[in-house]
């Protein structure tokens, strides 16, 4: 199988046609999806290819249109609903924690939802505290949802393409930083599923175990290199999925490096890295020679100016520092 | 399926009866504390959702808020199951797990029960936008209180519906108040109608205890979509005769307010009007409330004797 | 000084008139606060005592009127916003968590935004799953909000009193299932501040730290009453106030018991629970002697049925398991 | 405070000249990134702040949307603020946090600035509030797009300011896009202004590219609400030159609509209009777009030699 090198933004661009192609029940809405080809051109082509009926552009009405989606996803349809950015879907919160989620259970188990919300989430460059949100903690701990945060295009396609086929609500949070960053992926004629809840290891080590996802994978890997410098090896576990939780492999790692570290690009308070920290410490307790530690967002509004930006994101002076920490502890 | 014109209306007259039995049962058994949450009662308001009913056909879709017992009841789900789910059982149209507020029954196509105010309205836009992307000349009957129209999630569908013409009817039920805010106090406007041409869509009003009013303006509405799809507004002038839910008195209205609708109540009405022309007799309809009160005390008993749902189950219902 | 012994309902009725008595510029808005005297009766002879001037009905427009306080607050007013409950603040979400947390950093200081939100938050008696929605852990995660949890007539009276005369926006969220009980009191002409952000000791003990906010204080007091009779002695911590969060006291119970239990009315994914247990592990790790155990919601959906209902919240049995797991470890 | 007819027009002229040189020096500097984040240029609607401004006092209050440096330069945020904003520097308007889409200037009574689209609607309606509450006669302007009003938050805020009768006018600036989607594609009315109907608030439509239309206009609404308080809505059909963003190509739009309006200039045409009435010259004319144009100059300069917000006060604006 020839492997071959596109962008995180063709990945998910392939997910999207190859479930449409597959599947005559999906269907794609979202603001500016159509005529425009995305805001992000993540759905660039579409409209050409299946036409209006099945990739449709919205007015700006999240509330509305998330709601049509699950609407829709009750007699049977499949919709991928796009968030032009996650912060969006705030405006949209009720109907993505509510009825989405609620449904199964409220009708008895008459009813379930099988949608797809997607979008780029969390920080992306210099825009400002309304456009900054990283939501993967807020969804996370709604149940019914299931939340994958993809870091690399290969994740990225196959994680979108399981979404779209899971019967359940999935959120698929992806990054615009990430949108031109490229990768290996299989070829477009290979069904490419990833499924929900499986982390992966994407860089094996011995003395501490990063936890990353999503944005942090790169600064994770990038750090985990400069440590090999000071003879750290670090293992580095990309949870890809939030919800469902890789338990297993988290404790695998960890089991065997003893030290953790998790670097996370949502803010600390009860965060991602705080979920995952008390189920450690709750559930191998004694595999641990240090505390836990844990790199998130400062814990304030995201400001506009570049250097405040980079100062409240985690980056990988802070990452080592925090490695050096549980290492030395 | 039965043209609208066909149903039967002493049929249509023995289901206000039975939604009106029942209710007055759910009542007393949530006195009893055999019912638990929050329970809004229609009673007066019975009417509404008959006549809408026999306006449309089996294969049509319904949805609406959380005053939802009467419309599991006219879409046939039997009234085991909603007394059954008012007691939480197993047995319920939502096994017990949604309560007087969530009714769900998929078979007869009620797509619920829904408690968020007007967060269901968009749900309706995606029952009707599913009917259009599949050809079918479905309609979605979409029903919501005259509180529901401030709600940001209403407008939202109401300008989707309009801008993709989706094949849905937006159902007012305007009973003068939301808890115990009256309409002058929520709404800035003289008629709730003239809200639909902010949207440009058809809108019309209806004298809501008047059964054969309901029934023959949306047989006209319905039968318009189904030519070619498109949304409608229908603000239904009704009155519910209880509090808003079981535990509120009601004291931010008269007595004379209420005592002038339960002059004009429904049942009473169009009990009257068959009469008049020869279709009902007195003993026909003392054998159908019979008949009704009989269904509905059986109903209790049903509930009561039905198991709860498995507490083993409890995982199950979170994902498929 | 006389203590009385008044209601939780009472309380919080006393000090809404007070501060309203005290500052012209605070008034209270949501819907049926005035005329209906409040669903829960919280604002009981509120309108009569202030009139329909600072005491205002809304339609059912919570994103709307949330807004409108936020926009009041920009120029001085003290909005207090009744939600009905917190399920409902959902679809004001973005209100509440962009327009008034974001405010004072976006204008570099200018804006600062003294509102307070409050209403009963987290699951009562059988409303099922649209209504039951614990919404602590989503609100704490979010920067520039304050959020507090009273759990006695005394606390709520306190909280309530300074959340409405705090400058920055503070979320106070009650509980319907403790509206009608009662807890002494300070005299309603004394001036009865608690500052946000100090827990409290409700009960001390040796052996083991519960901490608690919210409805699970009675839970945890109760618990502690019965683990006498096993000779365990529980020390209970009432947080009070989530954000900020009183670390110190956290870290100085634990320090005592070395065992800590923390048991919470939200989700567990992502929630209260999870932070604190970070956050102790991560400063004083060495004082744990077990792992931190944490009794939550189940992580579904809230079913109507009453033991269903009771089967997902935290209760006695699951306290005293949870208790006693972290004891004999 | 100068009554609205006597806001000098060539001042006014001016304003707009000193807006767009000042956007399009912002345009060179985003290109030269210098600016960060999104950036969205006014270019082609000044006369719609501009006319607005004429028409209000100091002291009334403004609000709009993330396409704000015009908002913020009208209401008289100096420009040397605007762009240091824009660079992120301590000395911007909001200290630098805000950028381009959160420009804040108490002093100047510019409440923002606001990226969430719909939501500063009811923040409007909150300033208007507390004018009334505090029984000033103060008016506010909110300043909104076309694609603004399919939000629930438009809707919400548009009921309670008529419910509550706020002293608040709705300026929707109808530049027949929200990014890529036109008008029809978003709302189902024929005409926006229709919009207000369905809140019985009293709605008027304005031509965005002639000052003396809208300021006139607006005078005429402000007078109305002063004396009495009650929102109105004012539909301003405008044309933005650029593309919705620094990133947009603006492709979806034939580039003879572009000219169309082009032609139809807002500086142009007052400029013609007071030459033909003799109050400016041509040389007063080149005058005042020099000034203006070293003063958009000076304002980079100014920009660039300032000093960011400094590191140490990071958690300083978090809370008070
Ligand atoms: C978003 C939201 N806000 C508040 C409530 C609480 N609530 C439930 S019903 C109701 C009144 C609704 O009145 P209306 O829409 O007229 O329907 P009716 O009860 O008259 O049938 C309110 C305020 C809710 N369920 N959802
Ligand atoms: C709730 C929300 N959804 C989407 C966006 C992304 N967005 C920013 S501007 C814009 C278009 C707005 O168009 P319009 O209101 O007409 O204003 P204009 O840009 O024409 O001035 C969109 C979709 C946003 N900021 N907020
Ligand atoms: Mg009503
Ligand atoms: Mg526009």
């Amino acid at each position: 199988m020839q492997m071959r090198e596109i962008t995180y933004r063709q990945a998910l661009n392939e997910a999207l046609a190859e479930e449409l192609a597959r599947d005559p029940n999906v269907f794609l809405m979202g603001e500016e999806v159509a005529e425009y080809n995305g805001a992000y051109k993540v759905s660039q082509g579409l409209l050409e290819r299946f036409g209006p009926k099945r990739i449709i552009d919205t007015p700006i009405s999240e509330n509305g249109f998330a709601g049509l989606g699950v609407g829709a996803a009750m007699v049977g349809l499949r919709p991928i609903i796009e968030f032009m950015t996650f912060s969006f879907s705030l405006v949209a919160f009720d109907q993505v924690v509510n009825n989405a989620p609620n449904m199964l259970t409220m009708s008895g188990g008459q009813f379930n939802i099988p949608i797809t919300f997607r979008g780029p989430n969390g920080p992306a460059h210099q825009l400002g505290a309304t456009h900054s949100h990283a939501t993967e903690c807020l969804y996370a701990s709604v149940p019914g949802l299931k939340v994958c945060t993809p870091a690399t295009p290969r994740d990225a396609k196959g994680l979108l393409k399981t979404a779209v086929r899971d019967n359940n609500p999935v959120l698929v949070l992806e990054s615009e930083l990430l949108y031109s960053s490229k990768g290996m992926v299989e070829p477009a004629e290979t069904e490419l599923l990833i499924p929900l809840g499986e982390a992966e290891v994407k860089r094996e080590g011995s003395d501490v175990t990063i936890v990353c996802y999503a944005q942090t994978v790169a600064l994770a890997l990038a750090v985990a290199e400069k440590l090999e410098d000071e003879d750290i090896s670090a293992e580095v576990l990309d949870l890809r999925s939030i919800k469902p939780l890789d338990e297993r492999a988290i404790y695998d790692s960890v089991a065997k490096t003893h030290r953790v570290v998790i670097v996370e690009q949502d803010r600390p308070f009860c965060g991602v890295g705080a979920e995952v920290c008390y189920r450690i410490q709750k559930n191998i307790f004694d595999e641990l020679d240090a505390p836990i530690g844990r790199v998130s967002q400062e814990d304030v509004p995201m400001p506009y100016n570049e250097r405040l930006e980079k100062a409240v994101l985690p980056n990988a002076e802070k990452l080592i520092a925090a490695v050096k920490k549980v290492c030395y502890a | 399926m039965q043209p609208a014109e066909q149903r039967d209306e002493v049929e249509m007259l023995w289901l206000m009866l039975l939604i009106r039995r029942f209710e007055e049962r759910a009542s007393q058994q949530y006195q009893a504390q055999k019912i638990g949450g929050f329970c809004h009662l229609y009673i007066g308001q019975e009417a509404v959702v008959a006549g809408a009913i026999a306006a449309i056909r089996f294969d049509d879709y319904i949805i609406t808020a959380y005053r939802d017992h009467a419309h599991a009841l006219a879409r046939g789900t039997s009234a085991n199951a909603c007394m059954a789910e008012l007691f939480g059982k197993d047995t319920g149209c939502s096994r017990g797990l949604g309560g007087s507020m969530h009714f769900f029954d998929k078979e007869h196509h009620m797509y619920g029960g829904h408690a968020i105010v007007g967060a269901h309205v968009p749900l309706a836009c995606g029952l009707a936008f599913a009917c259009k992307y599949r050809n079918e000349d479905r309609v979605t009957l979409c029903f919501f209180g005259d509180g529901a129209i401030n709600q940001g999630a209403f407008h939202e569908a109401l300008n989707l519906a309009a801008l993709f013409k989706l094949p849905v009817i937006f159902i007012c039920e305007n009973n003068l108040f939301a808890m115990g805010t009256s309409v002058e106090r929520s709404t800035s406007l003289k008629q709730i109608v003239d809200r639909a041409e902010g949207y440009d869509i058809p809108g019309c009003v209806v004298d809501g205890m008047n059964f054969r009013h309901v029934r023959d303006t949306l047989s006209e509405v319905v039968e318009s979509i189904r030519k070619d799809p498109h949304p409608a507004f229908v603000e239904v002038r009704t009155y519910r005769y209880r509090g808003h839910s079981m535990s509120d008195p009601a004291s931010y209205r008269t007595k004379e307010q209420l005592e002038k609708y339960r002059l004009d109540d429904p049942i009473t009405r169009l009990r009257a009007q068959l009469t008049r022309e020869g279709k009902l007799t007195n003993e026909k309809f003392d054998e159908l409330d019979k008949e009704a009160k009989r269904i509905a005390l059986e109903s209790v008993k049903f509930a009561e004797q039905s198991d709860e749902p498995p507490l083993e189950k409890l995982y199950d219902y979170t994902y498929v």
